[in-house]
């Protein structure tokens, strides 16, 4: 009974998705169902992660065609783990939703695509194959379109132009690049390409991981092609940015870690000046970016790029230390970043805005939320002992044992601007007082003050507790970091009884069988 | 009855089309015909319909025939190097009613000789054509109405 | 394969592809998007004649069916097209859209 | 487009495509075929339909949103994917009893998602762009 | 005769990227069918061409006659064309509600969200 | 001799593709050249779909070649019909001859 | 509102700093004890507690003044709103501070060390409706903040250094660290941490800018505490770092300069508050400057100023708070005649006052004869530069006793209210005067047990450590201290004509906060340009620039690409001629005059595209390929319909598309190239082997395609079918928001 807990994270937010979509005349039943779901997928999550961890490498072959022949879903810690952080997304996202898109014509599509766009994150974490992964990524591709353009304004569809104009641009190198792939190896198991791509002539195989690169990095949000994420994102509905934020760029992130582990060696591809550069200069754009902006989702959004690069930067040092630090800052990220949107989302829902010349005096009106945001806030901005500081510890220590000096003093110059940025959001909506041109704020009822302030409150605490229980944290991430640069566990166990990686490959530089 | 038929006829394409001949794929095409029938309903204002095999062959040898030759005029006309003919556009006036007839004798029209079925008349009463050799208009349209339009006739009413 | 059906082959797989050409021609030459409608009408029966030619070449009768499709959806976008040059004149704006 | 000879072979023609549709859902495991053509056939029979008569006449005789056949299809995939669990084997693994299995089932899911899907968008376009 | 194709993946390649940087939002879109359409190509010329042998099995055999059709590819570029298509779809009527709503199908003008940043 | 019968069928058909093609780029208007592209290309695809099925003389090549004779024979003149009519909306110019 | 804090928690507050003070003291068994619990193992980081002469110091200054803070709060803070919350950052602070003071780990310090910067930040910013203090806070946060990274960086270089984070472990290998090429970073990094947190120039400027905050936390954070957090660092780390032959100059030449930079500045204050943060400066350099010289005298020196400065200091400033209360304001010379209503307030300050200025037998007396002791040892310059600045130190006491208090009331002055029947204004600073004679006249012993001796030894393995008099008979620095006190006399006399001159000079230098302010609007200002640059809004060119990208990333490669492999021509002439076709029609979409014309040409694509994939054995693919693509061109034919003609769009010009073309062009090659190359060698068909083999027996299926489509790669399918329905909702979303949007601005009009 292995197959359940790794289909479920796909096969429920679907059903979900579906059901969601056919109540859609009752908001009440609608919502009662994406609650349903979320939570049943969180459960399933839990139990994922608490296999993983007493069994060991989870893989399920689809329609029982083994790999490389068919499909397989393959759990390891790191998959395992990112499912789980993204059912808690899912769960706080669901929940917040329920208020913040209450009065939208749409309501239970938003549900449903919701749903979906958690199965393509998730379907993204768990698979091995690269088409499977390119199709994880167009499910979410699609839905983060969707979502996009649901009532949209006069923005949103501009935004949404953007965002899908760039977008596609990724989506195809990415095609592109599965296709030469393909045609240079044979295979599309990532576990069965870890041999053939090395037997591939240099130049082929650069290429090759150059579109990779470029496809992924747009993903990630990467310097220099982030453009699409300040140009859309801000004019979003709260609940979906947070959910966006969270999760598409990490998933971008993601694959580049798994790609350029099991599948191409990340020192062997050549491209690892060129990361620890884009690394750097995404960190550095991204929270000049920020620094001149005034709206919260503006400046959060480029946040998104620069903290991106801090986890490009783990990536690009590619040692253990550096990965698990990588890994670390990208499940510290997910939260905070959420929860921050999240938190701007109620404040702009109050106050009708999100420029920050026009709020204030948040810290009189509502001081827990003050006290909610302060906690992501100087996450974001690594002060420790929150789970931010550990992520950027770990990078920070990582890159100066490598020599890598200056990409260390950016990091740190960028941290800085980061307290530059949160204690702008913080000075300029708590502290200062409300301005007199400013709207009186929307009442809100009990009940959905509460729905916005249970899932603040939940993911703030989960910061907190990463913070303060580094070590399991870090444990699970540095297991995930060893096993990434020594892919051979997870290739045997996808891979199970097939011959030695040897032997393949001689049938691949061999000619093909009759 | 006629609707039954054509289901029918439909089981038999369906059968003809898988290249297989049993029960249990004439009945699967019988119900996909039906289904297909159901959702499109053809012919809701049907005439009675008579079953003119032999006139219907007629029609279809006359129709063959008068496709061939118009075709060749049509290559002539193509092959040699000046343009012979004199174009113009005429209306042709009906004596079929039904939306079957009209447009079995409009197709007819197109697919024969220098004539081109351009559009019908909202009140159904004559038919556009582009006449390709159309030195006496009148010609034409008696063309059309003795040789396609009352074999149509012949098939379709009693 | 004999001489004959060989030699006929090749004279078809020239002929359509000169057809092919011919109606290429039109389809860039226009001048009116009728023009332009016609020659791919055109081009689409031709490739059903390619299509039918090449399964007799090739003895793979599963192709047929790609020649049947066609037919299906080259009239359909016929008919697309038509309706299209129906509504420019019906609201009477001059080739709408077009320039780009 | 109102055309009486338009319309009235459109009818014709759309039946046909219909038939020919089941037609290449059903055999397309043996030959070229299968859900997604099969789907697409149907979309453009009743794009002529459509065309011919208008969205409201075609989502009158399809009954059901389409939107609705798109989630059954969607359903019914997901069915055939999780139908195997039950009986200890990995997700979407084939079970056959003779010759039919639930490859087809899935086939025939995919089939309804897509005519679902693309009438939809179909039928939206032009109501919403008129 | 891979060579040949890899020729015309190239210039749709380029005639595509040329018309996804015009400023038309419909001509970014014609770009983006061609280049649709050459990477699919690219894949099936990845997967190597065969000429006239589909990947059938006849009703008679267990196998395809030798020298069949390399069918991963295509199955791959079935699954590539009909969530292209599915793409194009949304990003063709968002580009319509996109001219609608911003008067304009000019991509350059389309500048509403980072208006005062 | 049933090769002899194809061959024949294939280039006839050929020609007259062949022909409707040079028709529809040589004749000096759109109404003729739908003359052109109607008739002679639906003879000249029939043809070369008689000659697959006289190759094959296999039931379901010959129901494919008849199916799709009868579906030409359906949709190409509505086809032009429709485009008839929207020249003819449009006051397309007719060309009129030499005199 | 502010009257309804919950006596409860005000009193956990008082309380708790005082049971913290207790118990510090009565776990404390000299030398040194150690705490441990395991925290985060994996990185090396324990919760270990040190318990020696110099954290036991710093810890029971930190408790106890805290304790007095705290109880002064509660009256002073009595009509601010939100106290509360107040006390509550105040007692999280000294949480903060206490675990900075006693972590024996590295990293365990560093994190209470941010704890410190953050918790400050809450407490100077506390009136934050004023935009200055909002600003300061900013301004300490930033300014200590860089400096914490800096430490950080300098502290995993040390921990990776000594292979550990343990303080404890990284002290005992002392020397042996210096010869790794990390030694003088790390020295560096950590200098500019700690020099940042105690506000050293050039970073001093923060300090008096802190004094935004309310006056409680000027007596806490300014007097004893967050300051000098960084001096507790160097003192801790005297025995790694003092082997370094930078130490000695950079610590005295920037405590030196600061001790006299900063007193000068303090001179010219009117503000009292602003001067005695000026001169909590002057104290932090000369306690930098002590541990700089690190010898015996100064360690001893230094701690000596540590207790005597926490205590006078943070009573004065209580005084001042008092001040202001009373009066509302803090300027001196709208001061006068104070003594009527501040009575005991005055006799604080007297006394606090005379320990600042260094009169015998207060506790700064004391500090100051070992300082010019410890000086003297290296020469005059450095005991010359400590006279000058305590002689300022002098004519500042002489001010701040003399102008409010001694002065007779006058009517210019400021009208004064009477604050002293509120006991807890006057009893804390009142404590603090008395602890500042106390200690020096009967504790000393007592002190130097407890802490001079044990602490000394922490900082130095080699401290011969003297005990410790008041009165070691007439000599150098004796006379010193008188000198200091005449000048200090002189300095005062003649303050109202050296201040103008003194302004001046002064307003013609660059100001710290100035040149701050500079640098943060040049940040902003090139943030805000490089954003417009990189996010300027122009689709067309974030486009060009994704292509570029994608250009350099395969153009870098392609050049290694040569050789080429060789061209195999087996070609059919129908190949070509329809791969010209295509390539003809290709150029048609580009070249179209009108949309329709390259919608026509799309389609003709289409079927050539279906005519490639029939003739390269896909029937599958061919069909799918022609029904899409026909219906595109049938979507785009009925969208086009309804756009209107005045959607014309001017293109590019010219030369911006000639480099598209470059581009693009480049970019067609790569790809060519890199596919050519590819299908060049032999491919491994395993897989489709595989396929081919299990198609029928497993798959129960005889095309193959279709079924890896519904079974060996199902789940691709399932994706994609879930991608179509998407993509159909998200377009009825599309479509239907212009006429939601319509429909629900309609209901808002009416
Ligand atoms: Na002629
Ligand atoms: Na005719």
């Amino acid at each position: 009974m292995t197959q359940w807990p790794l289909v479920l994270p796909v096969f429920i937010p679907l059903l979900t998705a579906t059901a969601c979509a056919f109540s859609f005349r009752s908001h009440k039943l609608s919502s009662v169902i994406s609650w349903a779901g979320a939570l049943a997928n969180l459960c399933v999550a839990l139990l994922l992660i608490q296999r993983v961890i007493s069994q060991g490498l989870l893989v399920t072959a689809f329609g029982d065609w083994q790999a490389p022949f068919g499909i397989v879903f393959v759990a390891d810690l790191l998959s395992a783990s990112m499912v789980l952080i993204t059912a808690i997304i899912g769960v706080a996202i669901v929940l917040y939703s329920t208020t913040d898109l209450r009065s939208k014509p749409f309501y239970a599509i938003y549900h449903s695509f919701i749903h979906v766009l958690l199965a393509g994150v998730m379907g993204s974490f768990l698979t091995g194959d690269i088409f499977n992964l390119y199709v994880f990524f167009e499910v979410m591709l699609i839905t983060s379109f969707g979502l996009m353009v649901i009532n949209a304004n006069r923005q949103q569809v501009d935004g949404a132009v953007k965002y899908v104009v760039l977008n596609l641009i990724s989506t195809m190198v990415f095609l592109l690049a599965i296709g030469l792939l393909y045609g240079a190896t044979g295979t599309l198991n990532m576990a069965d390409l870890n041999a053939k791509v090395a037997l591939l002539p240099e130049t082929t195989m650069m290429l090759i991981a150059g579109l990779f690169l470029f496809g992924f990095a747009i993903k990630a949000s990467a310097f220099p092609v982030f453009s699409w994420l300040p140009a859309s994102y801000h004019h979003l509905p709260s609940a979906i940015v947070a959910l966006y934020a969270a999760l598409l760029t990490k998933v971008g992130v993601y694959a580049l870690i798994r790609v350029f582990t099991v599948v191409f060696d990340l020192v062997d591809s050549g491209y690892q000046p060129l990361l620890i550069i884009i690394a750097g200069l995404t960190m550095l754009t991204g929270v000049l970016g920020a620094a001149s902006q005034f709206n919260i989702k503006r400046i959060l959004s480029f946040h998104i790029i620069s903290q991106i690069g801090y986890m490009l930067m783990g990536l690009a040092i590619y040692t253990p230390l550096a990965i698990t630090g990588a890994i670390f800052y990208i499940i510290h990220h997910i939260i905070v970043k959420a929860n921050l949107f999240l938190i701007g989302g109620f404040l702009q829902r109050r106050q009708g805005s999100d420029n920050l010349r026009e709020l204030g005096g948040a810290y009189q009106s509502m001081p827990w939320l003050a006290l909610l945001f302060l906690i992501p806030a100087f996450s974001l901005a690594g002060f420790p002992p929150l789970s931010g500081f550990w992520g950027k510890f770990l990078v920070i220590k990582a890159s100066l044992q490598t020599d890598a000096y200056l990409l260390a003093a950016t990091a740190l110059f960028v941290s800085l601007m980061t307290i530059y940025s949160m204690t702008k959001i913080w000075a300029e909506a708590f502290w200062k007082p409300l301005p007199d041109n400013a709207a009186a704020p929307i009442a809100l009822t009990r009940l959905e003050n509460c729905l916005y302030i249970v899932p603040i409150v939940a993911l703030a605490v989960i910061t907190i507790l990463i913070g303060l229980l580094a070590e399991p944290v870090y444990q699970l991430a540095e297991t995930s970091a060893i096993n990434l640069l020594n892919p051979e566990r997870y290739i045997n166990a996808v891979l199970g009884n097939m011959p030695e990686p040897g032997q393949i490959s001689v049938l691949a530089a061999g000619e093909s069988q009759p | 009855m006629n609707l039954f038929l054509l289901n029918i006829l439909l089981a038999f394409g369906w059968m003809l089309l898988n290249g297989d001949y049993g029960s249990i794929d004439f009945t699967i095409g019988f119900l996909v015909g039906f289904f297909a029938l159901l959702l499109t309903e053809p012919f809701r204002n049907k005439p009675n319909y008579g079953r003119k095999f032999w006139a219907a062959l007629k029609l279809l040898a006359v129709f063959l025939y008068k496709l061939l030759t118009s075709s060749l005029q049509v290559v002539w006309d193509v092959i040699t190097p000046t343009h012979l003919s004199h174009p113009a556009i005429i209306k042709v006036p009906l004596a079929v009613e039904s939306d079957m007839e009209i447009m079995l004798l409009a197709n007819l029209v197109s697919l024969t000789p220098g004539s081109l079925t351009l559009d019908v008349s909202a009140d159904r009463r004559y038919l556009t054509v582009h006449a390709m050799f159309s030195q006496n208009e009148q010609s034409v349209i008696d063309d059309i109405k003795t040789t396609l339009e009352r074999r149509i006739l012949e098939v379709t009413r009693d | 394969m004999t001489d004959v059906m060989a030699f006929a082959i090749n004279f078809a797989f020239a002929g359509l592809l000169a057809s092919l050409a011919l109606a290429f021609i039109r389809l860039c030459k226009g001048p009116s998007l009728a023009d332009r409608v016609i020659a791919l009408d055109l081009i689409a029966f031709i490739s059903i004649g390619f299509i039918g030619v090449f399964t007799i070449y090739s003895n793979a009768t599963a192709f047929m069916d790609i020649a049947i499709t066609l037919a299906l959806v080259a009239f359909l976008s016929t008919i697309a097209f038509a309706r299209f040059i129906m509504r420019v004149s019906l609201s009477r704006a001059d080739s709408s859209g077009e320039k780009s | 487009m109102s055309s009486i000879i338009f319309r009235t072979s459109a009818h014709i023609v759309t039946v046909l495509m219909l038939v020919f549709s089941v037609y290449l859902l059903l055999r397309g495991h043996n030959n070229p075929g299968g859900g997604f053509i099969g789907g697409l056939i149907v979309v453009i029979a009743f794009a002529l339909l459509m065309l011919a008569e208008s969205p409201d006449y075609v989502r009158e005789r399809l009954v059901y949103s389409p939107l609705a056949f798109a989630g059954f299809g969607v359903v019914l995939a997901l069915l055939a994917g999780v139908l195997p669990l039950f009986f200890g084997q990995p997700f979407l693994t084939g079970l056959w009893l003779g010759k039919i299995g639930s490859p087809l089932l899935f086939d025939v899911g995919v089939y309804f998602a897509v005519l679902g899907s693309v009438l939809t968008i179909l039928l939206n376009v032009e109501e919403e762009l008129s | 005769m891979e060579f040949l194709w890899c020729l015309v993946v190239g210039v749709m390649t380029t005639c595509g990227v040329f018309l996804m940087l015009e400023r038309h939002i419909v001509r970014f879109l014609f770009g983006m069918i061609l280049i649709s359409s050459a990477i699919n190509l690219a894949i099936f010329v990845a997967g190597r061409l065969t000429r006239g042998n589909p990947p059938l099995i006849a009703s008679d055999a267990l196998l395809p006659a030798a020298g069949y059709a390399n069918p991963v590819p295509q199955a791959l570029i079935l699954t590539a064309i009909v969530i292209g298509f599915g793409l194009l779809l949304f990003t063709l009527l968002l580009a319509y509600r996109a001219i609608k709503e911003l008067g304009t199908a000019d991509m350059d003008k389309m500048h509403n969200t980072e208006a005062g940043q | 001799m049933m090769d002899w019968v194809v061959a024949s069928c294939l280039i006839a058909g050929v020609l007259f593709s062949f022909f409707s093609a040079l028709g529809i780029l040589r004749m000096p208007d759109a109404y003729i050249r739908m003359h052109s592209s109607t008739k002679a290309g639906t003879i000249g695809i029939g043809l070369i779909m008689v000659a697959a099925a006289l190759h094959f003389q296999d039931i379901s090549v010959t129901s494919r070649a008849v199916g799709i004779i009868a579906f030409l024979l359906m949709t190409a003149p509505v086809a032009a019909q429709l485009l008839g009519k929207s020249l003819l909306m449009n006051k397309y110019k007719m060309w009129r001859g030499h005199d | 509102m502010q009257n309804r804090i919950p006596k409860l928690w005000l009193a956990f507050c008082v309380l708790l700093p005082l049971a913290i003070f207790l118990l510090v003291g009565a776990s404390y068994k000299p030398p040194e004890s150690l705490l441990r619990w395991s925290w985060i193992p994996s990185l090396g980081i324990d919760f270990s507690l040190r318990f020696d002469g110099l954290s036991i110091l710093f810890a029971s200054l930190i408790s106890g003044v805290g304790f007095l803070v705290q109880l002064y709060a509660v009256a002073y803070m009595k009509p601010y709103k939100g106290r509360g919350a107040f006390h509550l950052y105040l007692t999280l602070f000294m949480l903060a501070m206490l675990g900075l003071v006693l972590a024996d780990n590295l990293l365990l310090m560093f994190v209470f060390w941010e704890l410190t910067t953050l918790t400050s930040y809450l407490l100077i910013g506390f009136n934050h409706e004023q935009e200055g203090s909002r600003k300061n806070a900013l301004q300490a946060m930033l300014v200590t903040g860089s400096g914490g990274l800096a430490l950080l960086a300098g502290l995993i270089m040390l921990g990776e250094m000594a292979g550990t984070y343990s303080i404890s472990a990284i002290i005992t290998q002392g020397a042996a660290l210096s010869q790794h090429p990390w030694f003088t970073p790390s020295m560096l990094l950590i200098l500019l941490g700690a020099g940042t947190k105690s506000a050293q120039f050039p970073f001093h400027f923060w300090l008096p800018g802190a004094m935004a905050a309310p006056t409680p936390v000027s007596a806490y954070l300014h007097s004893s505490t967050m300051v000098k957090a960084g001096v507790y660092l160097l003192a801790r780390l005297l025995p790694v770092y003092g082997h370094s032959a930078l130490w000695f100059p950079l610590l005295c030449g920037a405590g030196a300069f600061t001790a006299l930079w900063c007193a000068i500045q303090a001179y010219r204050q009117t503000d009292l508050k602003l001067m005695l943060a000026f001169s909590t400066n002057v104290i932090l350099g000369q306690l930098v400057m002590l541990i700089g010289i690190g010898s015996s005298y100064a360690v001893t020196a230094a701690l000596l100023l540590i207790a005597a400065h926490s205590f006078y200091k943070a009573g004065l400033f209580m005084v001042v708070g008092n001040i202001d209360k009373a009066t509302g304001t803090r300027e001196y010379h709208e001061l006068a005649g104070l003594r009527a209503v501040l009575a005991i307030s005055f006799t604080a300050a007297l006394v606090t006052a005379a320990s600042k200025a260094g009169l015998p037998p207060s506790f700064g007396f004391l500090s100051k004869e070992y300082l010019y002791k410890a000086g003297l040892e290296f020469g005059w310059l450095l005991s010359a530069t400590m006279l000058l600045a305590n002689a300022i130190m002098v004519a500042l006491a002489l001010l701040i006793v003399i102008k409010p208090f001694l002065r007779p009331h006058h009517d210019k002055a400021a009208a004064m209210k009477a604050v002293e029947h509120n006991q807890l204004l006057w009893l804390p600073p009142i404590i603090l005067a008395l602890l500042s004679v106390i200690v020096p006249v009967a504790l000393l012993n007592w002190y130097q047990g407890l802490v001079i001796d044990p602490a000394a030894k922490v900082m130095l393995a080699t401290a011969q450590v003297k005990t410790v008099k008041l009165w070691t008979g007439i000599n150098l620095p004796l006379l010193l201290s008188a000198a200091t006190l005449l000048l200090g006399i002189v300095l005062y006399v003649v303050y109202p004509r050296l201040k103008p001159w003194l302004d001046r000079v002064m307003s013609k230098l660059p100001s710290g906060p100035a040149v701050y302010q500079q640098l943060l609007d040049a940040v902003v200002k090139l943030a805000s340009w490089q954003t417009r640059l990189l996010q300027h809004g122009q689709l067309t060119q974030y486009s060009l620039q994704f292509f570029l990208v994608l250009l350099a990333f395969l153009g870098t490669v392609l050049w290694q690409l040569f050789p080429l492999p060789p061209i195999d021509w087996d070609l059919k002439y129908y190949d070509i001629i329809l791969a010209l076709f295509l390539v003809i029609a290709t150029f048609a979409v580009v070249k179209a005059p009108t949309l329709l014309t390259a919608v026509a040409a799309l389609g003709t694509i289409g079927f050539l595209t279906t005519l490639v994939f029939l003739v390269y054995s896909a029937p599958d693919v061919a069909k799918t390929q022609l029904l899409v693509e026909t219906l595109i061109v049938v979507f785009i034919a009925i969208v086009l319909r309804h756009l209107s003609a005045a959607n014309t769009v001017p293109r590019h010009s010219a030369l911006r598309r000639l480099v598209h073309a470059g581009v693009a062009v480049g970019i067609g090659i790569s790809i060519s190239l890199a596919l050519w190359i590819i299908t060049a060698a032999p491919l491994n068909q395993e897989i489709s082997e595989f396929y081919a083999q299990n198609s029928v027996s497993g798959g129960k299926g005889r095309n193959i395609v279709n079924v890896i489509l519904v079974d060996f790669r199902a789940f691709d399918t399932l994706g994609e079918i879930v991608v179509v329905v998407i993509a159909a909702l998200a377009t009825v979303a599309v479509l239907a928001g212009k006429r939601i949007n319509n429909m629900v601005a309609d209901r808002e009009h009416s």
